[in-house]
């Protein structure tokens, strides 16, 4: 099915040092703040794949994985 | 998706660096590059002088090599007078590689030597607390500019082509696949590749200067980067204070060690 | 029997050091020293190995570490003012555990000082010239031909030790010209080659305090620091890794002083008057000794070539029996003030002369029947 | 048997080399034992630039001067400097018409040649002059025998001059040997 | 009675200087010294002196023994690696006999070592660290209010010997706070104006073996080397004048060793354990020394101030009197050693520690015990 | 007729260069071009290296320092900061200046710091016996290239461009009167001024270059000088191996220590 | 008398200016000798970063700890490392919620209250959370008094935010009146 | 008289280290070696005062003035 991609969010939260790059940049806001300010997926449905937190994240600690 | 476990000491992290430091973002880059490459990790050497950025090399897969401030270069260039092929990339930070180890890279550029140098740019001394650097822009603050800094700054694309590097490029944190490309780039180049990666240092640089977060840093570098094809039609006053970015340089001239086994020792009968 | 040469001590360093396996020489000239980098820029091509001359000191030790650590040995040569530069790239290398050799031909100091004039001054630099505590391997031979077979005992030590070594020098030394025998069977330490699992492997696991360091390039992806390190080679500076590290390292070198102690004795056995003296100016010495032992006197001469580890407990033993201890140097005294560590002060005798000449027999002889 | 010779000069003028032959005549091909040191200025050039030999049956111990037994002077300078560095009955070799020799001590041994004029007749050129100076020295004293001279000649002049340079060393044994 | 003022050892370094008459200040940050070159940054234009951060620590000497030669009373600071980069040019400040001060707040070495830890490690170096025979003087302090008015008194030896002075401190007494009273009635030592004919000053002219040399720019133009040179200040590399140079060098500090020299004598007189540390470890054995006193102990503590030249005199005075000697440092025993020269190595314990915290007054107290 | 003695310490005559080395005559032109600064002798501040041309400090009846290897400019930039008055002027080789000083040239250009730069380039390490510099052109021999010398050479000019200086020329001893100029366009500049003057060394680096003589060296540079204006005439591959004199940069930014006192000072009170 | 405190903590969390805020007090405005030192590891941020702080009659000789008498923690490794330097009845003061107490020896006087918390409510930002503490501290355990806690404060903290931190100080002194 | 200006050529032979520049350089060999080649005048009228020899003479061993 050419129908919308969706995404799997993976957060690492041991190395997530909250500094919101992520979420920042997230332009769907599928993602944003939990109450520490560390990543967290808000909805993941939103997700379009963009790459964008993975590229500005410097702890290596988010990746999208594309569902198959 | 990329998996970086491949190229990373996976038990040393978390990293040390600061949460958003653009060092990481850096890292990144340079490993997605270096990926493309198809090395051996065996045949990859990193190198690094001392700074916050050059504590990079812990964190690598590779043959790695923690030196003396500033003098990543020199022990890089050891290393590959000793093993041609190797693959040497050095990892180094503006006060590293153009304050205390200025002649070192300006040397090597002249050389041209295959060394792959990203040059992490964050415009301060990170990790002795934020004094001014070489590419500190005039006007901020920094621990030893209480009273805002006055020293011009190096235009560090300008010296490295200036000294005779035969790749010269400059990216930014806020464009990180632009960067990964300019890395890629450079690794191709045989002979010395430069690549100056402008970051963000919001602990020591920013929060002296009214930008207390690493998002807030990365939009002041985004804001001011101009691609080298759109500074071509700017006018010097518009220019100021500007990132230029983009490959400013791509030539091929005779690697340092390639020459010198091709003549040197082929005068001398030696060769191996 | 081998081979003779007709050598200038420069020159036989160089070739020595060609012979002990030197493939790779960063350096930068200084007056009395820059032949030795001559000699390898002309000798290492031929032989497969590489020259280069860096843009200064600090840049030449730096890329011969960075040689040594990629397999290659490695060596640069300078003078006092270089030499200098090099404190803290040589501390790195003590630190590092990496072995190659630093020839220092000494001149006078200090700073620009007398650049065309011997000395023997940078004894002590030698010892402490780098900050922090570190243990030391500090050779000095007294003439040509000994200049060739103790710069490939200096090459021998840092690969077994893996520890920079330090090869004295003098003016008068480098630049003099004398024959040497290039023997056949000398041994030479080859450069260890180490296997093992890479995911597992410590690059500064230790086999009796030395650590098992592999080349970088040769399939074990290992880190190097200058920081206090654990066996894994990755930053560790609580302060139990440090003290257990700085113990070690001067372990490794004290406790191996039978291999690394090497100093030669002449003259009367349990002399009265014991001349001590290292370098060209021990030859002074030397012929100082003959002429009095002709003349019935009971002189002895104690000349150590390893400097550093200084052979203290030999030099005690000879002292206790002697009446009198000679200690002769170009400097201002630097070894007969180390000396009084061990020797009883009233015993010690210090002839130092700083005037860009050796000190002559005929001085020594004098001062030498005075004191009696 | 130690024989202590200086060749004393200014920079450029080769006594370092001259030194350096003759005590690789001495010890690889006359298989007796030598040492050479040297003694230079700071200046690039035209400062003093000497040398000293030691030859000797047995090892060398000193490497320097004791009292020389011989001097081989290109300079004025380089004369006087040295007089008091010298055996009372020294023998002292000088060039002619550029080093003058007045109230020289009666017991030196006193013999010159025109080195520089010697050269210059051979080789249009004053280069060779301290290897016509060492040939004079070779006939004169027979420290160091021709034949080793010349092999230790050979061996250490820049490829090429070989020959001129043998044929300026011979010149000044001949001068030697008839003075 | 002055102001009191709460500070930081660094700051109180930086404050002592500035009222010591510094007015330039060329350096390169380096931890635990950069709050010195901080506070100088904001100090210095405040009094019309000048702060300048320099590309590295080669150039930040290089810069004060300029701006000292023009007149300005001058300072750099660092810590063990910038110390190493530096001792070719200390070395030139000491043969051209140019006053300035050089910080060194000493951390874990050797090499990169423990950054933020601190060490005594560098006690060695400061006397031998640059190469030749030179005379050195090296102060001390063990506290805040001590560092403000010895930092003081190190400008004063400056300009009175014209020697550069290394001004010793460790990573605790740079980052310490301490309160310090300001006093108004310190002694401040100018720079000196000279004048004179130019056509026949001679800068280098002695007055009790002090060279009396002019500052750039006030109408004599002499000249200034590294070589070793005459009284006119030229080259004269000729044996005699260097004999003759280096022995007055090492007059100049010597003969002045009661100016120069300084320490501090606590606890019981001639005691049977003199305790003797330097710097802030020394306040350990102090504490120490109190507690065994307090429980009858005859101890006594022995603190040199003026590190080099080192107080030799009265401290084998004082050993002799003693049944044992404790030297407490927070290195491998460097000063123990040195001690070996002059107090009966029988005598003579050494308590070290490297793990980066200072040895504490109970270890002291206990090994104090066990050996008496 | 100029009066050379009014400037030289006459009586350290004859100086200790070789017989017809270009450090002499660079030396004259220096000093004539100070005359015309009609600077007071006791302002002017005369500091140098170590080499055969930093000697050239022994021979000027200014004040004098000779400094270290490679140092003179740190040395002079402290006199500078503490005597903006001072007319300081930097003698160096390319050696010093180039290759262990190569650091403190491109950060004192970087400042813009007001010291006048006259560059001996001799294209060999001459005092130390004929060692190859950073600028010895390949393919020529030297006592470490005894095979033929393989290293790029820096461009002197276009490292003082590329690091930022405000006045940057270049000329030759074969054309004195030229460079008597240069240096005097240099000296009124206040800001970091270099000129490079492409000089001979007979002895070091003609005697092994079939160059014997001064006057063949001189004649070889002559040859290979082509003025700037020329030269933008010409193609790169006519360029190779010229020598591009002229004035290539003459331009006005603020000075650093005029920068200091006008704006840290002032901000923090201070001032004189 | 010398009293001696822990401030404990990782790097952000301003221990060490909380220590030099302490130990000034009590210098300056107590007249009390005191000595405060650093501890920090090599990161850059969140390392250990903590200062001890001696107050004394005396002039005070060991700047270290012998045994702490207090302790303050803002983090949970910042108290287990310490637990082997109090002295049996320390006093053990720790940001609630930050840190949890479980298997603490009896004989610790231990107190605790949200610091970090009480940071947030009154300024929107964790950053005071060791100002609040201070002010906490002051209130339990009498050894510094609060106003000159407050003169010290005004002193080191950047111009500006004095009045924030001064409302943080006495909101902590509160929390600490009532615990 | 507006006729041919006449010139001193002074050679100072305590300086002069016979390196042959001036003569080399000097366009009417008005100077040249002498014996020991150091510079020496050989026709003192052929100087035209053009300054050469000054400008080449590393040593300030030659100096021309105009005779007036
Ligand atoms: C010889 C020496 N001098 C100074 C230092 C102190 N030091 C460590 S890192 C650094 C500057 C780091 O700046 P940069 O290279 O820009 O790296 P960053 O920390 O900003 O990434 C300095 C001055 C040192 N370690 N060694
Ligand atoms: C630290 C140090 N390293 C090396 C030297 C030796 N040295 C003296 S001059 C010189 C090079 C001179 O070259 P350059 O600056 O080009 O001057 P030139 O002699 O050619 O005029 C060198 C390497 C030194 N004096 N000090
Ligand atoms: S960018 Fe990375 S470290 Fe930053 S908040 Fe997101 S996941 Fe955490
Ligand atoms: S101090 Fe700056 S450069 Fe260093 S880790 Fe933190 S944000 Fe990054
Ligand atoms: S060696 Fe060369 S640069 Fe030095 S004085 Fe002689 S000719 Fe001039
Ligand atoms: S140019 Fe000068 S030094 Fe050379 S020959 Fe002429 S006068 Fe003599």
């Amino acid at each position: 099915m050419a129908g919308k991609k969706e995404f799997l969010i993976k957060i690492n939260l041991d190395f997530c040092k909250a500094c919101g790059l992520c979420y920042s940049y997230c332009p769907t806001k599928a993602i944003g703040p939990d109450h520490e300010f560390r990543a967290s997926v808000k909805d993941v449905a939103k997700c379009i794949g963009c790459l964008q937190c993975e590229n500005y994240c410097p702890d290596f600690a988010i990746e999208i994985e594309e569902k198959k | 998706m990329f998996d970086y476990s491949k190229y990373l000491r996976m038990d040393k992290l978390p990293h040390i660096w600061c949460y958003g430091c653009g060092n990481g973002i850096i890292l990144k880059g340079a490993v997605r590059a270096i990926d493309k490459m198809g090395w051996d990790k065996d045949s990859v050497m990193a190198v690094s002088g001392i700074g916050c950025s050059s504590r990079a090399t812990g964190y690598v897969d590779f043959n790695s090599l923690h030196t003396l401030h500033g003098r990543a270069i020199p022990y890089a260039t050891g290393i590959k007078m000793s093993r041609p092929d190797l693959n040497v990339i050095v990892f180094t930070g503006d006060g590293d590689a153009t304050a205390i180890g200025g002649n070192h890279f300006i040397h090597a550029a002249r050389r041209n030597i295959d060394l792959t140098v990203v040059l992490f740019n964050n415009n301060i001394y990170g990790m002795t607390g934020g004094q001014y650097s070489p590419t500190t822009p005039q006007g901020y603050f920094a621990s030893t500019a209480p009273y805002g800094h006055i020293d011009p700054s190096f235009d560090i694309v300008q010296l490295a082509m200036g000294s005779g590097a035969t790749f010269v490029a400059r990216s930014t944190v806020a464009n990180p696949r632009e960067m990964e490309k300019f890395i890629h780039e450079g690794l191709k180049n045989k002979g010395f590749s430069l690549i100056e990666v402008v970051s963000n240092c919001h602990e020591r640089f920013g929060k002296r200067n009214k930008m207390k977060s690493p998002y807030e840093m990365i939009e002041w570098i985004r804001s001011r980067a101009v691609s080298k094809v759109k500074a071509e039609t700017m006018e010097p006053e518009e220019l100021e204070g500007k990132i230029i970015t983009g490959i400013f340089r791509q030539e091929t001239r005779p690697e340092y060690v390639e020459a010198y086994d091709s003549f040197v020792m082929q005068k001398a009968g030696g060769g191996n | 029997m081998g081979e003779i040469k007709f050598l200038q001590g420069n020159e036989a360093c160089a070739l020595g050091a060609v012979r002990a396996g030197l493939r790779f020489f960063g350096g930068y000239p200084i007056t009395p020293s820059s032949e030795i980098a001559e000699q390898c820029a002309r000798l290492l091509p031929r032989v497969g190995g590489r020259f280069i001359q860096m843009e200064d000191e600090i840049a030449s030790i730096a890329s011969i570490i960075g040689g040594s650590l990629a397999g290659t040995k490695s060596m640069t040569a300078t003078s006092g003012p270089g030499f200098s530069l090099m404190q803290e790239a040589l501390g790195y290398g003590i630190m590092a555990e990496v072995p190659f050799v630093v020839v220092n031909v000494m001149r006078g100091g200090p700073s620009t000082g007398h650049p065309t004039g011997p000395s023997q001054g940078d004894i002590m630099q030698a010892r402490w010239g780098t900050h922090g505590d570190h243990p030391v391997i500090a050779l000095y031979p007294e003439s040509v031909p000994e200049t060739y077979y103790e710069i490939i005992r200096a090459f021998n030590l840092a690969e077994r030790f893996r520890q920079p070594v330090v090869f004295l020098m003098d003016e008068i030394l480098g630049k003099m010209n004398e024959s040497v025998e290039i023997r056949d069977d000398i041994e030479i330490i080859p450069r260890r080659k180490i296997e093992g699992d890479p995911s597992r492997y410590a690059p500064y696991a230790m086999k009796e305090d030395i650590p098992q360091t592999a080349n970088y390039g040769e399939g074990l992806r290992f880190h190097v620091t200058g920081l206090f390190h654990d066996e894994t080679g990755f930053p560790d500076v609580s302060g139990d890794n440090i003290q257990r590290s700085i113990d070690r390292m001067f372990r490794k070198i004290e406790e191996h002083e039978d291999v690394i102690g090497k100093w030669e004795e002449t003259g009367t056995v349990d002399p009265d008057i014991l001349l001590v003296s290292v370098g060209t100016q021990a030859r002074s010495a030397k012929m100082a000794c003959k002429e009095l032992n002709r003349e019935g006197i009971s002189a002895g001469v104690f000349r150590p070539v390893t400097v550093w580890p200084f052979p203290e407990k030999r030099l005690a033993e000879l002292s206790r029996k002697a009446k009198k201890v000679l200690i002769i140097e170009m400097n201002k005294g630097q070894l007969a003030d180390e000396c009084r560590k061990f020797i009883d002060g009233d015993k010690i005798i210090a002839l130092n002369q700083l005037n860009s000449e050796m000190i002559s027999p005929r001085e020594i002889i004098s001062t030498a029947k005075g004191v009696l | 048997m130690r024989y202590e010779i200086i060749f004393s000069g200014i920079g450029g003028q080769g006594m370092i080399l001259c030194g350096k032959i003759a005590a690789e005549a001495a010890s690889l091909y006359e298989k007796k034992h030598s040492v050479q040191t040297v003694y230079y200025g700071p200046e690039s050039r035209g400062g003093i630039a000497e040398s000293y030999v030691i030859i000797s049956d047995e090892p060398v111990d000193y490497p320097k001067i004791t009292k020389a037994d011989a001097l081989v002077a290109m300079s004025q300078s380089g004369l006087e400097r040295h007089l008091e560095h010298l055996h009372e009955n020294a023998v002292v070799v000088i060039d002619k018409g550029k080093v003058s020799v007045e109230n020289l001590p009666e017991t030196f041994s006193l013999s010159s040649a025109p080195f520089t004029e010697e050269s210059i007749r051979i080789m249009a050129r004053p280069m060779a002059a301290n290897i016509v100076a060492l040939g004079f020295f070779s006939a004169v004293t027979e420290m160091i025998s021709p034949d080793a001279c010349k092999k230790a000649i050979r061996h250490n002049v820049p490829a090429g001059t070989e020959e001129k340079n043998i044929a300026a060393f011979e010149a000044g044994f001949d001068l030697g040997r008839h003075a």
